[in-house]
């Protein structure tokens, strides 16, 4: 299995060490995206191969996947780290942070800048009226018309809280979030309140009073990585440190949602800004071809070599006695019902997200070819021969190997084949528990209802059926015993 | 006089119907006996059952001077030399795989290996360019003796030739004659021939048995046999036939 | 395969005519979803067998599923009608829309009674003081707050074509629809559009003005049947008619929507309100076993029974000939790559939805084991007696069938059981398409994160797999010939 | 005399090798010739170059006076009998289906199908309770004899037997020979009959062929041939079996 290991990494497809790319994640939103394609776009014009694997779903999936090795750093707040991952105390300070995750083989590096929390927004005329520049100069504006988000209004770090630090003794009337701005951009509400970073804040060109009492939590961003992450790549990304600040991350993730622009070209033009030579864009469409169908290999060839040494091993163990052959097979058989969505969710809980429960779920589904095959080829060999084994003193392991294995092989053969070719089809759904792989354009273009992005994944998904038929042509040729390739056709 | 084989009541069934019943039998070491009798009379059978591939349903029976084993079944073939009825080669197997598997699970060196196959072949008059053959692209008589090269291959203490010349013409046939009496000699091995062409018994053989259906009919020294059978019909036959 | 139709409809498995249940049909929204449910009620309270196939994807896959036969009845629009279906102008007469669809084999039954079209709506303390119950009023009053959609705003048959008809000189501000129930609600908003039967009506106690100029088109629910469904059915459905007005609908909308109160108990209050005396909730889970492992059973047995045709037909025209046989394996497994969910959806295009599109699917991804296992057993039988076979003077369909397939049915078999398990898992994903099975109560489980739901379906599904195992180990000894059998072992 | 199968000139390679060529061969009417030859030495391929199985390289080949048919090949095999070298039963039917499956195809009545089964069991010396056993269910001389029926069911006008009698018994043989004597009498059956047993052919065949390695030494009426070997080879071959 070592010597396995290590040839497949000569071929590029297992990450070993050494010039493995750096894997970078982001959860499934604008800013996180953005700030993923960022670091990535840094690493790159920093000499280094980034493998890039957004759109994980949830901060959980993302925390679980980076302590698990399967990715190698993404963008987490200090609140969320301290409330909903660490689940500390309010106010822990980010060396208490790092500490906490170090033990767990994580860091932190130093924040990029901004504040993605609650602040408090007024409309420019108003804040340039008043001279309004801290929140705690409210007090002195009532006649202000403060409309807030209902879930502001009442979460206890919202209005409740912040009434009672800086001492408001009115209850602002409550406003769905998504309408706020339009109804501060048509000047029927002066003050709401937003996230900081929110893109609204520099379309309807509002103003965010400074947090002068320190009351938000902070939700500062930073980069959260494995602590084995290499020197080199670390200081790339701490390069960033204090490179976007809130208005500049609003105008990223606005010129995303209000300009169209796409993650990548908004990440360059960020990075540039900073001084950052990187590259054009990035959308080299034939390196992502080129990660994905290694991916899918990759997967599909682990879950199929698994699948036919165990297969086959399990088959020679039962074939003798009907009744476990039977068994074996009903088990596999029922592993084949349970649909696949449903087998990849049923692997979350148990192995995570990421390869390996894509790897098992392909290696369940791909067993029922190869041990029935097997079962039936064995069970069939010509009695005579079986005989003829015994009688010249075989032992029970030379029969198997000399009589029984090369006389079934041509039928084990097809069901290694069968068992291949659905493993490539099947594998494109592993994309959906971030297993990556020809999955991830399909199910991005199925998403997008982008025909090109979807052929992306189809095209060299069906390229790799066709290269694993002719690969196991040139198997079957070594391994199928010479006479049973007589095809003469007598008239 | 050492024996090699011996049966005593041995009976044999399949399905419920018996092949034979109370066969008693003692085979001399270093001797060659042949077993002459009807089609279908059980001789497979007997040899199946020395081989230990089938079992008996009755009786005792010891080879080589213990019961069949009930472990190490493996080792104790491989000292017993098979010559299937039909040849009975592997058809994935080239004819020189087929003929020396045995020897390479054994272990014995290379040399040895081919010293032995090439010998063998020319016993059996095989041209060594068949080697690299299938079975499929042998002649029946070629087959034949294939097996019967794969039978001797580990030089074993006992024959069992099962109809081992029906296939091969008489010229052929009867230089390998010749060369099996000086190989029982040389090796020194204990054989049991059956075969339906009584010269070739006689020829053979020191010990005789006739066999008819369910039972032996008569077992002794070849020249005794034929000088006194036992039974008209077995007269006949004599008569007959040489 | 007549005999054979006759036969699976005996064991209850094929819709033919006699004793066949009517299938009901709704579209995927809340409204929808009630008056199938209730005209499903009503048809089992009329004592005739329903099958329910609710939540289709949308008005052309209804549409097409009635053309098609797949479904019996559902619930249309008069306006979608006339502008989505038929694409007539404007004001089509009823009379007139159901002569169109007579001609395709359909026929619109009398109006539920509402009109779920636009409406304008008033607080109703607003209406009280104002008397206001007539559109034209409002010319009246000008100063309430009139605030109406974004949509409603643009749309001809929105405020521009109703300011044109009733005379109106002034243009309101814009809100976003969802929003505007809660202005509504807090009282800055007086009068803003809504749909008739919206539950929101109800819950923030609106007053509906009678669009006394006849402006808005008029969206009448009335059921749409196919003209040979049972004039028993007919009728009862027709006793229906005229017994819902927009607000029993909009109160039935708000039960479900604002009081989580399920659609069947819904339906079942409603129609016992109005005098039906039907029987308590719906929810036979037995019978819904039992039907939807029927359908599943359906599904994949005609799909399997097929597939075994078609491949082992295939097999034997091909088997002999290498590279054509290699080239039918490769599309084999090319359509085996297409993942299960993306094929599905290529099949619509093409079938249509119902239990066509998902037959032809399951015999796709069907056709790869066997095939295979077919080609390979057939290529492997012995040379010798293949050789024996021509010497007696077979000719090559005798030799077929008398030599190649018996001695290649065991592999022929396995493939087919292969196969059999592989449609029972794959079959789950038909109900994506309205092809029912146990896929339903998976999907919707799934959906709902219904774990007993979820069992409901997969329990049967493996249920299902079991039982095929052990009818192929039945046809297994019939067609095996004896001498494979034997698997006496020697010591 | 009419011929029967007539070769001229006659080439047949494998792989590149000759097996013969230049053999011309007559081979008369209702009379049945022996071929008897080294093994390996091309009988069997000389019969299913008849046979039509495997196709001629060289020469001109003319069986029941025409060419071998391009189409319908079946047909035209159907009148030839051919018991192939080892039985080649298949294993999957009965012994039953085994002999009567062509007369089947052929669509002849049950009852006639009934008759000529029994009428060949009788004849080979079988149980007729062996019908319903699977060849491997049998010895290794009643599966030679099944096929021997097998190959005589259609009553065809030609046989091709490729030793068909090596795995019986000398009795059960004996009666066989007459059988097959009446047999070729009553349905005027032309034969050609591959035996390595000298004694066999003088006893059934009108025709001797003596064959080596690559062509044909000697072919005459068995009288003639046996009282006049062409060579000292096929003298002393004579003289050592008969
Ligand atoms: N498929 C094949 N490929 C190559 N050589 C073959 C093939 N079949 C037969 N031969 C060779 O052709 C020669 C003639 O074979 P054939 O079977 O006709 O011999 P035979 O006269 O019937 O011998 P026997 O008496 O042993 O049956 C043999 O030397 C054999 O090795
Ligand atoms: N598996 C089996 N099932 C039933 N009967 C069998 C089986 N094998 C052999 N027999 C029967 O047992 C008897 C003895 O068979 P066996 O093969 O020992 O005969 P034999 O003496 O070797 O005959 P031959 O000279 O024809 O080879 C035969 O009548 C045969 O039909
Ligand atoms: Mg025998
Ligand atoms: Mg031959």
């Amino acid at each position: 299995m070592k010597r396995l290991v290590v040839t497949l990494a000569l071929f590029g497809w297992l990450p070993l060490n050494a010039g493995e790319p750096i894997v970078v994640a982001s959860k499934n939103f604008t800013e996180s995206y953005l700030l993923g394609e960022i670091i990535a776009q840094r690493l790159e014009q920093a000499g280094m191969e980034v493998d890039r694997r957004f759109g994980l779903g949830g901060t959980l999936i993302c925390f679980e996947a980076l302590l698990a090795g399967e990715i190698d750093v993404y963008v987490e707040y200090s609140g969320t780290l301290e409330r909903t991952i660490l689940k500390l105390g309010q106010r822990t300070s980010i060396l208490e942070l790092n500490e906490r995750l170090l033990s767990r083989g994580l860091s932190l590096l130093s924040p990029l800048g901004f504040n993605n929390t609650y602040a408090i927004a007024v409309r420019k005329e108003v804040a340039e009226e008043f001279s309004l520049e801290r929140i705690s100069q409210l007090t002195d504006y009532r006649d202000l018309r403060v409309v807030v988000s209902h879930e502001f209004l009442e979460r206890e770090d919202g209005w409740p809280g912040m009434r009672r630090v800086y001492g408001f003794d009115w209850i602002p009337e409550g406003i769905e979030h998504g309408l706020a701005y339009q109804a501060m951009a048509d000047g029927s509400i002066d003050i709401t309140d937003a996230y900081s970073t929110d893109g609204e804040l520099q379309r309807y060109d509002l103003t965010v009073l400074a947090d002068d009492k320190a009351f938000f939590p902070t939700y500062l961003a930073m980069p959260l990585i494995r602590d084995d992450l290499s020197p080199r790549a670390q200081a790339a990304i701490e390069d960033l440190a204090g490179t976007l600040d809130d208005s500049s991350m609003a105008s990223l993730n606005a010129s995303v949602v209000f300009e169209g622009a796409d993650f990548a070209s908004a990440a360059t033009n960020h990075l540039r800004s900073i001084g950052f030579d990187v590259a054009d864009g990035r959308s080299n469409t034939f390196d992502d071809l080129i990660r994905n169908t290694q991916r899918h290999l990759w997967l599909t060839a682990i879950a199929l070599l698994t699948a036919t040494v165990v297969g086959i091993v399990l088959a020679l163990a039962v074939f003798q006695v009907t009744w476990i052959s039977n068994a074996v097979l009903y088990v596999a058989g029922l592993l084949q019902t349970i649909p696949s969505i449903a087998l990849l969710a049923l692997m979350i809980p148990i192995f995570g997200i990421g390869m390996l429960p894509a790897v098992v779920a392909l290696f369940l589904y791909s067993l029922l070819p190869i041990v029935r095959n097997s079962v039936t080829a064995l069970v069939t060999v010509d009695p005579v021969l079986r005989r003829v084994g015994k009688a010249m003193g075989l032992t029970r392991y030379d029969e198997l190997r000399y009589v029984y294995v090369p006389l079934a092989m041509p039928a084990i053969l097809a069901g290694v084949r069968t068992a291949a070719v659905i493993s490539i089809g099947t594998a494109t759904l592993a994309a959906f528990i971030g297993a990556g792989g020809l999955g991830d354009p399909i199910v991005t273009g199925l998403a997008l209802n982008d025909t090109s992005l979807i052929l992306q994944g189809a095209i060299p998904a069906a390229v790799l059926a066709i290269a694993t038929e002719l690969m196991f042509e040139g198997i079957e040729r070594v391994l199928v015993p010479r006479h049973l390739k007589v095809l003469e056709q007598p008239r | 006089m050492d024996e090699c084989v011996r049966l005593e009541d041995v009976g044999k069934q399949f399905d419920g119907q018996w092949v034979f019943r109370h066969v008693s039998l003692t085979l001399p070491q270093r001797q060659t006996t042949a077993i002459v009798g009807e089609s279908g009379c059980g001789k497979t059978t007997l040899l199946q059952l020395i081989n230990g591939v089938v079992s008996v349903d009755e009786g005792v029976l010891s080879v080589l001077n213990a019961p069949i084993p009930e472990t190490g079944l493996p080792a104790f073939r491989r000292k017993i030399g098979y010559a299937v009825q039909g040849a009975g080669l592997f058809p994935h197997m080239t004819v020189q795989q087929n003929v020396d598997l045995m020897a390479r699970l054994e272990g014995w060196p290379e040399s040895k290996i081919r010293n032995r196959v090439r010998r063998l072949f020319e016993l059996m008059g095989l041209d060594s360019a068949l080697g690299t053959r299938y079975p499929y692209q042998l002649s029946g008589g070629q087959q034949q003796r294939v097996g019967l090269c794969r039978a001797m291959m580990l030089e074993p203490p006992l024959l069992l030739l099962d109809e081992p010349f029906s296939a091969i013409d008489p010229i052929t046939r009867e230089e390998i004659y010749g060369h099996f009496e000086v190989l029982q000699q040389q090796e020194s091995v204990s054989a049991l021939l059956v075969t339906h062409d009584l010269r070739e018994a006689v020829r053979l053989a020191q010990f005789l048995v006739f066999m008819g259906s369910g039972q032996i009919l008569q077992h002794g020294e070849t020249a005794t046999v034929i000088e006194s059978p036992a039974s008209e019909s077995i007269r006949r036959l004599i008569e007959t036939q040489l």
